[in-house]
């Protein structure tokens, strides 16, 4: 019985695996990040989860429920939502609007869509900026609408790919207070992050890949202070 | 030779760049470092005519390159070698190959060149009637510098030559980097292999968040412990 | 404010076009107004799935020709009103999007737009071989039931109106949100919970079965179809490209405009002014006017061909979405003339 | 037999003959992406100055070849410079306005064609038009042998010049991954005008190579701009070979089709295959012979 | 600025409905309807000169009732959507008094729909499917009895045959009275034959002369080929001539060596084709090329009559045979002259299209002559009386059989003999004898 197990992933494109029998466990209510250096495989594997990929071989279960190669609305159906490292606005459509799409997925009415779009959308912080359309949005912003457009499905796990790339210093303690506040309101968050410092401070959990494979899995200290890990980012031997 | 002079960049409306400056002196290795969407990969992009600024200027041997369009400026000496290769994969090795030697002086010279290049990596020589496509990474990555090499550069750019390469791999190709440097052409490395990046080049800077924050010796930023920081977060 | 004057401005506009007939004695422009409602029609429910939804059709007339079909083969089938085509024309409309869909949605873009094309030429050539059922390419001639245009006119206003109002609250509810949240990225739409082929299966089925009850429209007001009419690549599937891109294609009104625009443009053209510019040539005994629309008259496709060209290249999001741009262009056209 | 013979004879033949006219367009939607549904008028087109030259100056077909294919080249420049690349770049909800403005571009060429020449049908009548050699009993026309041979050729020319020549090789490379061939020096602009001439320039020799057997009014355009489709897809989009390979298919099928199923099927046989490639071969018989 | 602009073109504009309605007092205005852009307009091109070489000799002569007649030409783009606009224009915006043109079937069709709509005057020189001219086709039980028929036809049990035989009269019989509303508005004339009658003049020529016992047909698909081509069938078949093969296809191919060769593989004794003007050519061409040997090639009239067809297919269409409508060696008064003066005047070949429209232009002045007044029934009236040569022959509108308001007509054959188009059927009327066996294969040396 657990919340969200990944198990034994394994996805070849070609003859190239890029992910190659990566399994972990999420608890209910946690951050769990997800570190590994650029190629590693750490969107592949979302992209396993959410079910824009089947997996070649391997098991996803999600509450209890196995939701490898089911579609992905499908799978956001049942709790599951994800982000994208390269934002997706729906650019020609406001704030409001991109909200709302989102919203649908809780209630059929415009009206209570609306309702919890607005929530969302102050819940997130953009309300300054919800009646702009998404594409005229700062990088910063369209990030946390990525956010908030994956909240207003009333998610219970969400995946946030690369959320603070790109972002500076201020907008990046926003985004971690963002990210404190979604796991306050009850949502489990696995989060894929290349800033170390951010994974550091929020992350409950860290797993580790390279080359598609699992290097290690712990608090965020032990997986900084392994050997494999800081190879991993820096190059080789970087302590010699 | 290139001088990089407090450049803006936006992507549409948002800005990515503040005021960035570097130089690269004549067969001089700089690298580029900083974290995923520090904007190196941009920096080089303006370089190399792809992105244009907004504000400062870049100029190489004299010539203004941010007023002349992308395709020029191999023309001037610069080859850039893009992020993720993009070699074109339907295309034999050979002929990713011939397609860095369009500029007339490279033309000439390219059986010449191409003997060089294959010298540097004999590898390309026995597969180069096969399509690029279908090349391992660690072979891409050489074609795709093979390819930049063609253009008989003055200046390399190279953008993570050692992205999803094994560390073997990877080593050979910072080996490479150096015999190039060695020929004579400059290099403006962006990697993510802080150790070795530091460890072939010159000078190096460091960019957090589109802006220069530490610049100096390779040395220098291999003691300074703000590096790590800015990778690691500790 | 803003929303009960646009209700006012459309209620207004509605009024007027129920009044014209009342006030505009003459059946041919009578006639012209019928062809432009059906219009609005095709060219919204064409909107509906390209301007709203992002999947660009070039088999429009597979639905409207199957519309017409219907309800031409009830009268010489099973002697039944050609009236009932309103009703089983659009059925069979959606009928036959369902294979459409099934097949065109495998494929993006340019590939589906020509998937649609070739499905719709082949339901052509169905209908001209399959001559013991569709009569080929005799076609079907039935008499209207209404030798006054007033029935008809009504009858496409209605239909109009219906159509916008359908495609209003389409886009007021969650369908309209999933329809573009697809158009403007497929997968984030996904990601988010949309069902994509479902939705975009639906917005198909809602603008085949309007463009399904515009051909039986058309055989109830015409009288006559053959396949090369109704299937026509050019003069359906095109027109209604054209009458959605020229009016403004992802807006409301737009194809309302550019259904008037197109129709009523493209008869300028055939008739030089509908007649005016030569009649004024002999009233006024102007040589040159004289010529003038004759040549106009000769290459009135040409004329018209060069209006595409010219909207398509100098206004690619239509009068309604680029209305801003045009007056500007008006506006500085003046202050130019006035020095 | 011999009946099988002669369609498979005419189906080759005309084969030869389809494959040029898809030719050109396989090369401007597999390098550029463009839907070009003013493809068969610009052969149209073609087929009129062929046809002016022989009626007015007694010009042989094949010798017109040197007028019309350099002006075709050039109308399709100034297509793709002047109407095409400016609505690329132009921000739309709707990327397909490129095709519709192919539409207005062949609507256009079709009306001055028909305001010059009316609407009368015009053919060019050779000394070779009709002749025929025989072997055993089936009959080859000569014309569309000859247009066989220079079919092959053409691809055989085309491939030559997209393999061997840096133009063609820049061609290739921008097809594939157009910032790269930037970053290599391309002027990726004017690759796509040139690309778009050249498929102009092909169309247009097969327009002078249709015309001695066949016939010209200015409708004629479109059933050919559908036949290309038909003939590209089949191919693989962006392959010479596999235009000829297209090509042969289309006119193999029309002619089994014409014999052993009726006439009247013809067309629709194309369609259909046109369907179930688009469907369960995507990429076309490039996939299968990966040239 | 702009009010001026405003006020101007209101004024200009007044001043043109006024000058349309006070021009319209002076001379006579009637429309016509033609193909004049489109797939057609060959066609629609050769007899809009017709119609005005015609209306210029009837000015000359002062017109009718002492005023002018006035063609408005309008363009029908060879779509029959488009044809109902022009006629639509031409009733409503123009206020003529009667209408005449339609060249293709599918549009004259959709013209007249509105015509009777209008209870207009419609007098049709070419469209020629047969339905045009039989008000019963206009009702819905005409056209369910017809289909009924068709089904008893091919119905082999007795029983049910019988049973089919009974809906079908009962449809007829209500047919009959549905009609009959539809009478009173129904003013259409038509000057040519119907499809159907296109082949009468070849029939008897078949039976005295070919006597063939095997037949293919080919014919390309629009409505005029289709519905010849059945009617060529059923007198084939009643004839006892036993079809091979017949096939439809659209007259844009430009390959019909496989079905040749199934023809030749076959081997007829006739080939009866149904084309337009160049798949006419192609055909002949490559049945030359394929060697194809029959007793006789007959094409059923338009492409095989028209002088473009011999400049295509040069040797190949020497000696085929074309049934035709008309030919300007008959003895019909003018016919000869009205050819001549078309050639010097327009330096162009015409045909049977063109002679049409020339009569129909003379027949319609003649209407309006005998006319009582301008209105539609009086013009209708008068029509309905018309009496008259022309250069097409005489024309007289009988209602008959199921049609009403059409002109009989008389079809005649003709040969491509050493490049001219001689009458060599019936023999009354034929200006040579009609060269009989043919080998083809010599011939084409």
């Amino acid at each position: 019985m657990s919340f969200f197990r990944a198990d034994n992933l394994v996805k070849h494109f070609g003859g190239l695996a890029a992910v190659n029998g990566v399994s972990f466990e999420v608890n209910e209510g946690e951050i769990f990040g997800l570190i590994g250096p650029n190629g590693s495989g750490k969107t592949t594997l979302f992209n396993l989860i959410s079910g824009f990929y089947k997996p070649t071989s391997g098991e996803v279960y999600f509450m209890d429920r196995r939701i490898d190669g089911l579609k992905p609305h499908k799978i956001n159906r049942l709790g599951l939502v994800r982000t994208f490292q390269v934002v997706r606005p729906l650019k020609r459509m406001t704030v409001e609007d991109n909200v709302i799409a989102a919203a649908f997925a809780q209630s059929g009415s415009l009206r209570e869509a609306r309702r919890i779009a607005l929530e969302t959308i102050e819940f997130c912080g953009l309300g300054r900026c919800k009646d702009m359309l998404a594409k005229s949005l700062t990088i910063g912003d369209r990030k946390r609408l990525e956010i908030t457009r994956a909240m207003a499905t009333g998610p219970k796990l969400i995946l946030l790919d690369e959320t603070f790339a790109g972002l500076n210093p201020s907008e990046q303690d926003e985004a971690i207070g963002l990210i404190r506040k979604i796991k306050a309101s009850g949502v489990t968050i696995i989060i894929v992050e290349h800033i170390m410092k951010v994974i550091m401070t929020i992350s409950d959990r860290v797993h580790a890949i390279n080359f598609g494979q699992t290097l290690t899995e712990g608090t965020p200290s032990q997986v900084v202070s392994n050997p494999g890990v800081v190879e991993a980012y820096l190059g080789e031997a970087y302590h010699a | 030779m290139l001088k990089v002079d407090g450049v803006d960049v936006f992507y549409g409306d948002m800005q990515v760049l503040w005021e960035v400056s570097l130089t690269v002196g004549d067969a001089e290795i700089v690298a580029l470092l900083g974290s995923n969407g520090a904007g190196k990969s941009t920096t080089i992009k303006t370089v190399s005519g792809l992105l244009k600024p907004q504000a400062g200027q870049i100029e190489f041997d004299g010539v203004r390159l941010d007023q002349i369009p992308a395709n020029r400026i191999i023309h001037n000496g610069i080859a850039h070698v893009p992020e993720g290769r993009r070699l074109f994969t339907e295309m034999t090795v050979e002929e990713n190959l011939i397609m860095g030697s369009l500029r007339p002086e490279a033309k000439r010279a390219r059986t010449e060149t191409m003997g060089w290049v294959y010298d540097l990596f004999p590898r390309l020589r026995e597969r180069r009637k096969q399509p690029a496509g279908t090349l391992s990474g660690g072979e891409q990555q050489m074609a795709a510098i093979g390819r930049g090499l063609m253009a008989k550069p003055k200046l390399l750019l190279l953008d993570e030559p050692s992205l999803g390469l094994s560390p073997l791999l990877a080593m050979e190709i910072f080996r490479i980097v150096k015999v190039i440097n060695d020929a004579g052409v400059a290099v403006l490395l962006v990697e993510q292999n802080v150790k070795r990046s530091l460890a072939i080049c010159h000078r190096a800077y460091v960019l957090e968040n589109g802006r220069m924050t530490l610049s100096g010796t390779g040395a220098e930023l291999s003691a300074n412990e703000k590096v790590k920081e800015a990778y690691l977060g500790i | 404010m803003t929303v009960n004057r646009g209700i006012v401005a459309q209620i207004a506009v509605l009024a007027a076009l129920a009044v014209i007939p009342l006030v505009v004695h003459n059946d041919y422009y009578l006639h012209l107004l019928i062809l432009a409602l059906m219009w609005v029609v095709i060219g919204s429910a064409w909107n509906l799935l390209a301007g709203y939804t992002g999947q660009v059709s070039f088999g429009d007339a597979a639905f409207f020709g199957t519309g017409a079909y219907t309800a031409g083969l009830l009268v010489i089938h099973w002697g039944w009103s050609a009236w009932w085509g309103l009703f089983f024309g659009g059925i069979m409309a959606v009928v036959i999007a369902f294979p459409f869909g099934w097949i065109c949605f495998r494929l993006r873009g340019a590939y589906f737009a020509l998937a649609t094309l070739a499905l719709n030429e082949v339901l052509r050539h169905v209908a001209t071989i399959w001559e013991s059922f569709t009569q080929g390419m005799v076609g079907i001639m039935i008499m209207q039931s209404y030798i006054s245009k007033l029935p008809y006119y009504y009858i496409a206003l209605a239909l109009a109106a219906l159509s916008i109002i359908i495609i209003r609250l389409v886009m007021r509810s969650r369908l309209g949100y999933y329809f573009l949240s697809i158009r403007e990225d497929q997968d984030a739409a996904e990601s988010l919970g949309v069902n994509t082929h479902f939705y975009k299966m639906l917005s198909l089925v809602i603008a085949a079965w309007l463009t399904g009850v515009a051909g039986a429209l058309y055989m109830n007001y015409m009288g006559f179809i053959d396949p090369h009419v109704v299937f026509s690549l050019h003069d359906i599937s095109i027109m209604a490209i054209l009458v959605g891109i020229v009016g403004g294609v992802g807006t409301t009104y737009g194809p309302a405009v550019g259904a008037f625009i197109m129709v009523l443009v493209q008869e300028m053209f055939r008739t030089a002014g509908f007649g005016y510019i030569k009649a004024a040539a002999k009233f006024t005994d102007v040589q040159f006017l004289i010529s003038a629309s004759e040549q106009l008259t000769k290459g009135h496709a040409l004329g018209f061909g060069i209006l595409v060209v010219l909207v398509i290249r100098y206004m690619p999001n239509g009068v309604v979405g680029d209305w801003g741009k045009l007056m500007i262009a008006l506006r500085l056209q003046k202050t130019g003339r006035a020095k | 037999m011999d009946l099988f013979l002669q369609t498979l004879v005419s189906g080759l033949l005309k084969g030869g003959l389809y494959a040029v006219i898809g030719i050109g367009m396989t090369l401007i939607m597999g390098v550029m992406g463009i839907i070009n549904l003013a493809h068969g008028q610009m052969m149209m087109v073609s087929m009129y100055i062929t046809y002016s030259l022989f009626a007015y100056a007694g010009v042989d077909p094949y010798v017109s070849l040197l007028v019309s294919v350099p002006a075709i080249f050039t109308l399709g420049l100034f297509i793709q410079q002047r109407l095409l690349n400016p609505l690329l770049r132009a921000e739309t909800i709707l990327p397909e306005n490129q095709v519709l403005m192919t539409v207005g571009v062949g609507m256009v060429l079709t009306e001055i064609m028909r305001f010059i020449f009316t609407s009368d049908y015009k053919s060019v009548r050779t000394s070779y038009s009709s002749s025929t050699f025989f072997v055993g009993n089936i009959s080859f026309s000569v014309p569309l042998t000859i247009d066989f041979l220079i079919a092959i050729l053409m691809t055989a020319a085309l491939f030559l010049f997209l393999i061997k020549t840096d133009l063609g090789r820049s061609v290739r490379a921008t097809a594939q991954d157009k910032e790269a061939a930037v970053l290599m020096g391309v002027d990726s602009e004017r690759i796509t005008y040139i690309t778009f001439g050249i498929g102009s320039a092909l169309v247009a020799a097969a327009g002078t190579l249709l015309i001695p057997v066949f016939y010209l009014y200015p409708d004629i355009g479109g059933p050919f701009t559908r036949k290309a489709f038909v003939i590209c897809i089949l191919g693989g989009l962006g392959s010479a070979v596999g235009a000829i390979f297209g090509g042969v298919t289309l006119g193999l099928a029309e002619a089994f089709g014409a014999t052993y199923a009726g006439m009247e099927f013809e067309d629709i046989i194309g369609l259909v295959i046109f369907l179930l490639v688009l469907l369960f071969l995507p990429g076309g018989f490039k996939r299968i012979t990966k040239v | 600025m702009r009010k001026t602009v405003a006020t101007l073109s209101f004024a200009f504009a007044l001043a043109l409905m006024a000058s349309s309605a006070a021009y319209a007092a002076d001379p006579i205005k009637i429309g016509v309807v033609l193909p004049l852009t489109g797939t057609e307009a060959n066609f629609g091109e050769i007899e809009k000169l017709s119609f005005e070489m015609a209306l210029e000799e009837i000015n000359a002569k002062g017109g009718v009732k002492g005023s002018p007649i006035n063609v408005i030409f309008e363009d029908d783009s060879s779509k029959p959507d488009v044809g109902r606009s022009a006629i639509e224009k031409l009733i409503r915006q123009d206020g003529v008094a009667l209408v005449g043109g339609g060249y293709s079937s599918s549009v004259t069709a959709a013209m007249a729909g509105v015509a009777v709509n209008n209870a207009f005057p419609l007098v049709i020189n070419t469209g020629s499917a047969d339905n045009i001219t039989e008000p019963w086709t206009y009702t819905v039980s005409g056209q369910m009895a017809a289909k009924k028929k068709k089904a008893m036809s091919e119905e082999t049990d007795a029983a049910k045959k019988e049973a089919l035989k009974k809906e079908a009269d009962e449809l007829a019989a209500k047919a009959e009275q549905e009609a009959a509303t539809i009478m009173p508005r129904y003013a259409i004339f038509r000057i040519n034959p119907p499809a159907s009658e296109y082949a009468s003049g070849i029939e008897s020529l078949l039976t005295d002369v070919i006597k063939p016992k095997t037949a293919a047909l080919l014919h390309e698909n629009s409505a005029f080929g289709t519905s010849s081509a059945a009617d060529v069938e059923k007198r084939l078949t009643k004839l006892g001539v036993k079809i091979l093969i017949k096939e439809s296809y659209d007259k844009a191919s430009i390959d019909f060596k496989p079905v040749l060769s199934k023809v030749k593989e076959a081997n007829p004794d006739i080939v009866y084709m149904v084309s337009y003007v160049n798949d006419a050519a192609l055909l002949m061409n490559q049945s030359m090329e394929l060697r194809l040997n029959p007793k006789m090639f007959i094409g059923g009239g338009a492409g095989f009559t028209m002088p473009e067809f011999q400049k295509n297919a040069g040797k190949a269409s020497e000696k085929v045979v074309s049934a035709t409508l008309w030919h300007q060696t008959l003895k019909y008064p003018g016919a000869k002259e009205y050819y001549d003066k078309f050639l010097k005047k327009y330096n162009r070949d015409t045909e049977y299209h063109g002679a049409e429209a020339y009569a129909a232009m003379y027949v319609i002045a003649d209407a309006l002559k005998r006319a009582k007044s301008l209105s539609k029934e009086d013009i209708a009236k008068a029509l309905s009386e018309t009496d008259m040569m022309t250069v097409f022959g005489p024309v007289k509108f009988a209602t008959y059989g199921k049609k009403a308001n059409q002109n009989k007509g008389e079809a005649y054959v003709v040969q491509w003999i050493k490049g001219e188009q001689e009458i060599v059927w019936p023999k009354k009327y034929a200006t040579t004898d009609v060269v009989f066996p043919v080998d083809w294969i010599k011939e084409r040396q």
